[in-house]
């Protein structure tokens, strides 16, 4: 097996843990990590996938990866900023269930 | 040649995964966090050999990244994390 | 394989089992301020015997540069979480451990 | 070997994410989550990617691990953590299902692949010359995909913009003074000039080797977040105006370099024949200071106690 | 010169240049400046209509290199349609949030409107798979912060709800778009039409898509964020995410639909769309019938509307080309109806809202006597979401129903029927709090600016008068071009 399948395997894995782990927890900061690690499995399904499809390296999926990776950073950020202001004002570390109201 | 480079990267690897029964020991933070450090420190060994193995001197670029980022984890962990509040939920 | 590769295989090889020494120490050590101890071994003397095992496999100046500047970044980084670690360990007077005493994993002794 | 290497780090990969997700202490979860960056990079390594391995390692192990950790100490120092309700069952098994239903799916996806029509590699080879630089990934950015770079940049511009929006305007700075240690300062005063010095290698070398301005402006940020640290204050509020125009200046001249050929008549995002090289340099000199700020912005950016919550209607006419 | 010989790409500059300027400029010249942009955008949009109209689809290569090694943009009906409609709704919402917002927040509303308007030009523009990825942040995040701008607790927490759906959907879109890589070896969507193969791969990609895109548009069930977002915003914002910001999801899983041949290989998926949006019309209003806030009731509303979009997937069959068109039309008009009655919606309940200082649907009483004309504007959206005669909503039932008979699928009428009676049932509740008489705390109500009351008004009539002139949007979409020669 090539370098691109293995990998193309571990990004599955990612990203079932990562689903996984984004439905499943509700604390904030554990459902961001689940998501970056959906993220770095998406990214790496990305670059190996077509990687082992091509048969060589390719730099267009890299590219994208690498715009992928500020595109979630940012995310990644943005979602920080908004957590500790939730956290300053409600002392929660988590989103109250569903609230139909 | 090739051989000895594998059977180094192997045994780092292995060094990796001995190492994280102490984060996952703990108990302190301070412990987990020696742990990460000894962790960042591996991966520059492992990304220096893997550049000779591969011939892909860029990996030389990114071990040189992480050595100058290896302190920035101790630095914010010691004036973010540590000084400004208990650990109490950590030492279960 | 040449004499050289020899050194090299050598280099290499004890440089890694150093690391797993260290974390080994890691592991095994009772308290913070041993496993400082440990940590820093591995990282000065482990990576330092691996950069020496790959310097001969380039021969190029601006490699063995690159990698010796890598070595130096370490250590120092090293050393400065060390202290800082150690520092900020005394401060909070983390308690000293003699071998075989177990730390209580319920956290009494926060 | 290689492939017992491969095995072996897929191991890791998977033991670190689950215990990143999994673990009880949400410390320990972040540590495992920056070891994870570290396995990461050196994956992309295997994969012959030594552009994201870069990336991976200045943000993996630096800057998304650091905003990690820094919200973990906020979220200290506020008070005893509130105690984690467990989730419920229904939420495991919704969980479960839906993630095994997706690695089914891709497994199932990825065993029938077809061969690709298009070899886009190919084309990429081709048209390198043109492209005013040497190395295949920062042609593929800045020149035959740059419309996405420039809305990536976009991207980041808003993050912080949202952050900024967040801030009130009369708070007090960061109140968190720096380490009083004395040896982290002397290192430091070796150590930031290493920093800068190496992103500006990594800016430079983009053209014909891997790194590139999102690299080096990721390594200038973590220069900047390291003095912030120490206690040394790059302070945003002195002049508000300088700092926004930081922020926006790489957007800003990468969408002034875009125009400028258009209001030429040449379409949007071409490159003047001759200067692509030069301008490819420009607008990534000026990506790399801002996306340093932008990112210092970031971590300094919520750190400003509560601002309470005030009525509502106030902000209504 | 250049605008005039090549709109397109300015319509993305202006909102790009106007969110940069936005930011820096001094307080005093933001508003003039966002004057100035809001105009060259309508001219920008007319000018490339023109074009499209006289010469056909227009594509324009980024950076003069062709797809699929760069990224083209490429103007046809449908994008021209979607380009004027944002332009339209958007400019309305700016001047309302002109006279709305005070000065202070003003600063940071602009480069996020900007943000949200250049991020929407994208996305109808776009022709390139991993590009409509980068949009789609973009348009996220802008639409992220908007939600938060008011900085309180119920909006920090509607907007980090929001915030995680959508980072969720777009990266199930990306991972579709990653196996689609994989198996193509390109990103461009004409390239992807001309070599597409179907096998697992494609299936499981496009599963993916479209998964991701639902979340991203609220379809029922993913649909509980957008009930917080929306009704938690401030008034311009919520009209800005109903009528625009979930269109832009839906309109790339229509393209994917169509050009892609999904309808063609995935039939049993057209259906279960359709069940969604049944499931949607029904839930939606029935959440819309109970709830005590007025916003909420035009945001449950949004939940429902969107399943009458759906209805057009189950009926975009191969083989039966005249349903396909009617319900493709249908579609479309209830689409564009839908974004200028529930901008018109939200902003006169936002009028209502400032003259009671209340949000609550009680407060409204003895509303109709005081302000007719808020009054009039939400009663003229209400009817064109119930889908009364003469209105644009009205248009679009009927063509819908129309291809529902023709295909044989009758059940769908039976939703649709049921569905207006519903959203009549919620309007007329709101209606009738407003007749109601207090007569003890006397009328001590705010009064809104008139250009706010005018806004509103315009963008009902708008939705009413679509109704006449149906026609024009539904030539503009029937121009040919490659969706519509995809189409069955």
């Amino acid at each position: 097996m090539s370098s691109d399948l293995i990998f193309t395997f571990g990004g599955i894995g990612l990203c079932g843990l990562g689903l996984f782990g984004f439905i499943y927890h509700r604390h904030l900061l554990r459902r961001l990590i689940a998501f970056n690690l959906f993220g770095n499995g998406t990214f790496l399904i990305l670059v190996g996938f077509a990687q082992q499809g091509q048969g060589n390296s390719d730099p267009v999926p890299q590219a994208l990866v690498l715009t992928g990776i500020v595109v979630a950073v940012a995310a990644t950020a943005l979602a920080l900023v908004l957590i500790r202001r939730w956290f300053q004002l409600k002392q929660a570390t988590e989103l109250p269930e569903d609230s139909q109201s | 040649m090739t051989l000895i480079y594998g059977t180094t990267l192997l045994i780092l690897l292995g060094s990796l995964l001995v190492g994280v029964i102490r984060v996952l020991r703990g108990p302190r933070l301070a412990d987990r966090l020696l742990a990460a450090q000894l962790f960042g420190t591996t991966g520059v060994a492992l990304l220096l050999i893997l550049a000779e193995l591969q011939q892909l001197p860029a990996a030389r670029d990114t071990a040189l990244v992480l050595a100058l980022l290896a302190m920035l984890a101790a630095v914010a962990f010691v004036s973010r994390v540590w000084q400004t509040g208990t650990e109490r939920e950590e030492t279960k | 394989m040449s004499l050289l590769e020899w050194l090299q295989g050598g280099l290499l090889i004890s440089g890694a089992l150093m690391f797993l020494v260290g974390s080994i120490g890691l592991v095994r050590f009772p308290d913070t301020f041993t496993r400082i101890h440990a940590l820093t071994k591995a990282d000065n003397l482990g990576l330092g015997l691996i950069v020496l095992g790959l310097i001969p496999a380039s021969f190029s100046l601006s490699i063995t540069l690159k990698l010796l500047l890598i070595w130096l970044l370490v250590m120092l980084a090293s050393a400065l979480s060390g202290h800082l670690v150690a520092w900020e360990a005394r401060a909070q007077q983390v308690p000293l451990r003699q071998p075989g005493e177990t730390e209580n994993p319920e956290g009494t002794h926060e | 070997m290689n492939e017992m290497i491969d095995w072996l780090l897929l191991l890791g990969l998977g033991a670190v994410a689950i215990t990143s997700l999994m673990s009880q202490s949400i410390f320990r979860a972040v540590v495992f989550f920056i070891l994870l960056g570290l396995l990461l990079s050196l994956v992309w390594i295997r994969l012959d990617a030594p552009d994201i391995a870069l990336a991976e390692a200045v943000i993996g192990a630096g800057i998304t691990g650091i905003l990690l950790l820094d919200t973990l100490g906020q979220l200290k120092k506020t008070g005893k953590l509130t105690t984690e309700p467990s989730p419920s069952r229904a939420r495991l098994g919704l969980a479960l299902l839906a993630s095994l239903t997706l690695v089914g799916l891709l497994i199932w996806a990825v065993l029938h692949q077809p061969q690709p029509a298009i070899a886009l590699h190919q084309q990429v080879a081709d048209a390198l010359p043109e492209s005013g630089v040497d190395h295949p990934i920062t042609a593929v950015l800045l020149n035959f995909r740059s419309y996405d770079t420039l809305l990536e940049i976009g991207v980041l511009v808003l993050a912080v913009l949202v952050g900024l929006t967040l801030q009130s305007k009369d708070a007090p700075p960061d109140s968190l003074p720096g380490l009083p240690n004395p040896l982290l300062h002397a290192c430091l005063t070796l150590l930031i000039p290493a920093m800068l010095l190496t992103a500006a290698y990594l800016l430079w070398a983009g053209a014909d080797r891997p790194g590139g301005a999102f690299q080096a402006g990721a390594m200038l940020a973590a220069a900047f977040i390291l003095l912030h640290l120490s206690g040394t204050r790059l302070s945003p509020r002195r002049s508000e105006f300088l700092m926004k125009a930081g922020l926006v200046m790489g957007f800003g001249v990468f969408l002034a370099v875009a125009v400028s050929t258009l209001i030429g008549g040449r379409p949007f995002l071409t490159y003047p024949d001759g200067s692509a090289g030069m301008l490819i340099l420009l607008i990534e000199l000026a990506l790399t200071l801002s996306i340093g700020l932008i990112l210092l912005s970031l971590f300094t950016v919520a750190h400003t106690p509560a601002q309470l919550p005030g009525k509502r209607r106030q902000d209504e006419q | 010169m250049s605008l005039m010989q090549s709109p397109m790409p300015w319509l993305l500059v202006i909102p790009l240049a106007g969110a940069t300027l936005t930011m820096l400029l001094p307080d005093r010249w933001r508003s003039a400046a966002s004057a100035l942009g809001i105009l060259s955008q309508l001219v920008a949009a007319l000018l490339l209509s023109y074009q499209v109209i006289q010469s056909g689809p227009q594509i324009y290569a980024m950076g003069n290199w062709q797809a699929p090694l760069g990224i083209a943009l490429r103007a046809d009906g449908l994008a021209m349609l979607f380009i004027l409609m944002s332009a339209l709704v958007s400019s309305l919402c700016a001047l309302y949030a002109q006279s709305y917002l005070k000065a202070e927040k003003r600063a940071n509303f602009w480069p996020l409107f900007w943000f949200l308007w250049a991020s929407l030009n994208g996305i109808w523009l776009a022709a390139d798979t991993f590009n409509l990825y980068v949009g789609l942040e973009l348009l996220t995040l802008a639409a992220v912060g908007l939600v938060a701008f008011a900085a309180d607790e119920r909006s920090l927490e509607a907007s980090i709800r929001y915030l995680y759906a959508a980072l969720l959907g777009s990266m199930g879109y990306l991972l579709g778009v990653a196996l689609l890589y994989g198996a193509h070896g390109t990103l461009a969507l004409d390239s992807l039409a001309e070599h597409w193969h179907w096998g697992p791969t494609s299936q499981v990609a496009v599963t993916l898509i479209v998964g991701g895109l639902l979340l991203k548009t609220a379809v029922f069930p993913l649909h509980t964020w957008l009930p917080p977002a929306h009704g938690g915003a401030l008034t311009p914002v919520s009209a800005l995410l109903s009528a625009l910001v979930i269109k832009a999801s839906f309109y790339m899983l229509l393209r994917f639909w169509i050009e892609l041949d999904i309808y063609r290989h995935l039939p049993s998926l057209s259906q279960l769309l359709g069940i969604l949006g049944a499931g949607a019309i029904f839930w939606g209003g029935w959440m819309a019938l109970r709830q005590q806030h007025l916003k909420w009731v035009v945001a449950y509303s949004t939940v429902a509307q969107i399943g009458y979009m759906l209805l057009m997937f189950p009926l975009l069959t191969a083989g039966q080309s005249d349903a396909s068109q009617l319900a493709y039309q249908g579609g479309i008009l209830m689409l564009l109806a839908h974004a200028l009655a529930k901008a018109g919606m939200f902003l006169a309940a936002g009028n209502l809202m400032i003259c009671t200082g209340k949000p609550d649907l009680q407060a409204l009483a003895g509303m109709s006597r005081y302000r007719p004309l808020t009054i009039f504007a939400f009663g003229l959206a209400g009817v064109s979401l119930m889908g009364l005669p003469p209105s644009g909503g009205f248009s679009a039932k009927w063509l819908l129903l129309q291809s529902s008979l023709l295909s044989g699928q009758w059940w769908w009428v039976v939703v649709l029927v049921l569905g207006s009676l519903l959203s009549a049932a919620y309007i007329f509740r709101v209606f009738a709090y407003t007749y109601r008489e207090t007569g003890e705390e006397g009328d001590r109500f705010a009064r809104p600016a008139l250009s706010m009351e005018l806004t509103a008004l315009t963008l009902s009539v708008a939705s009413i008068l679509l109704g006449f002139a149906a026609m024009l949007p539904l030539q503009l979409i029937s121009l040919p071009g490659p969706l519509m020669e995809a189409l069955p």
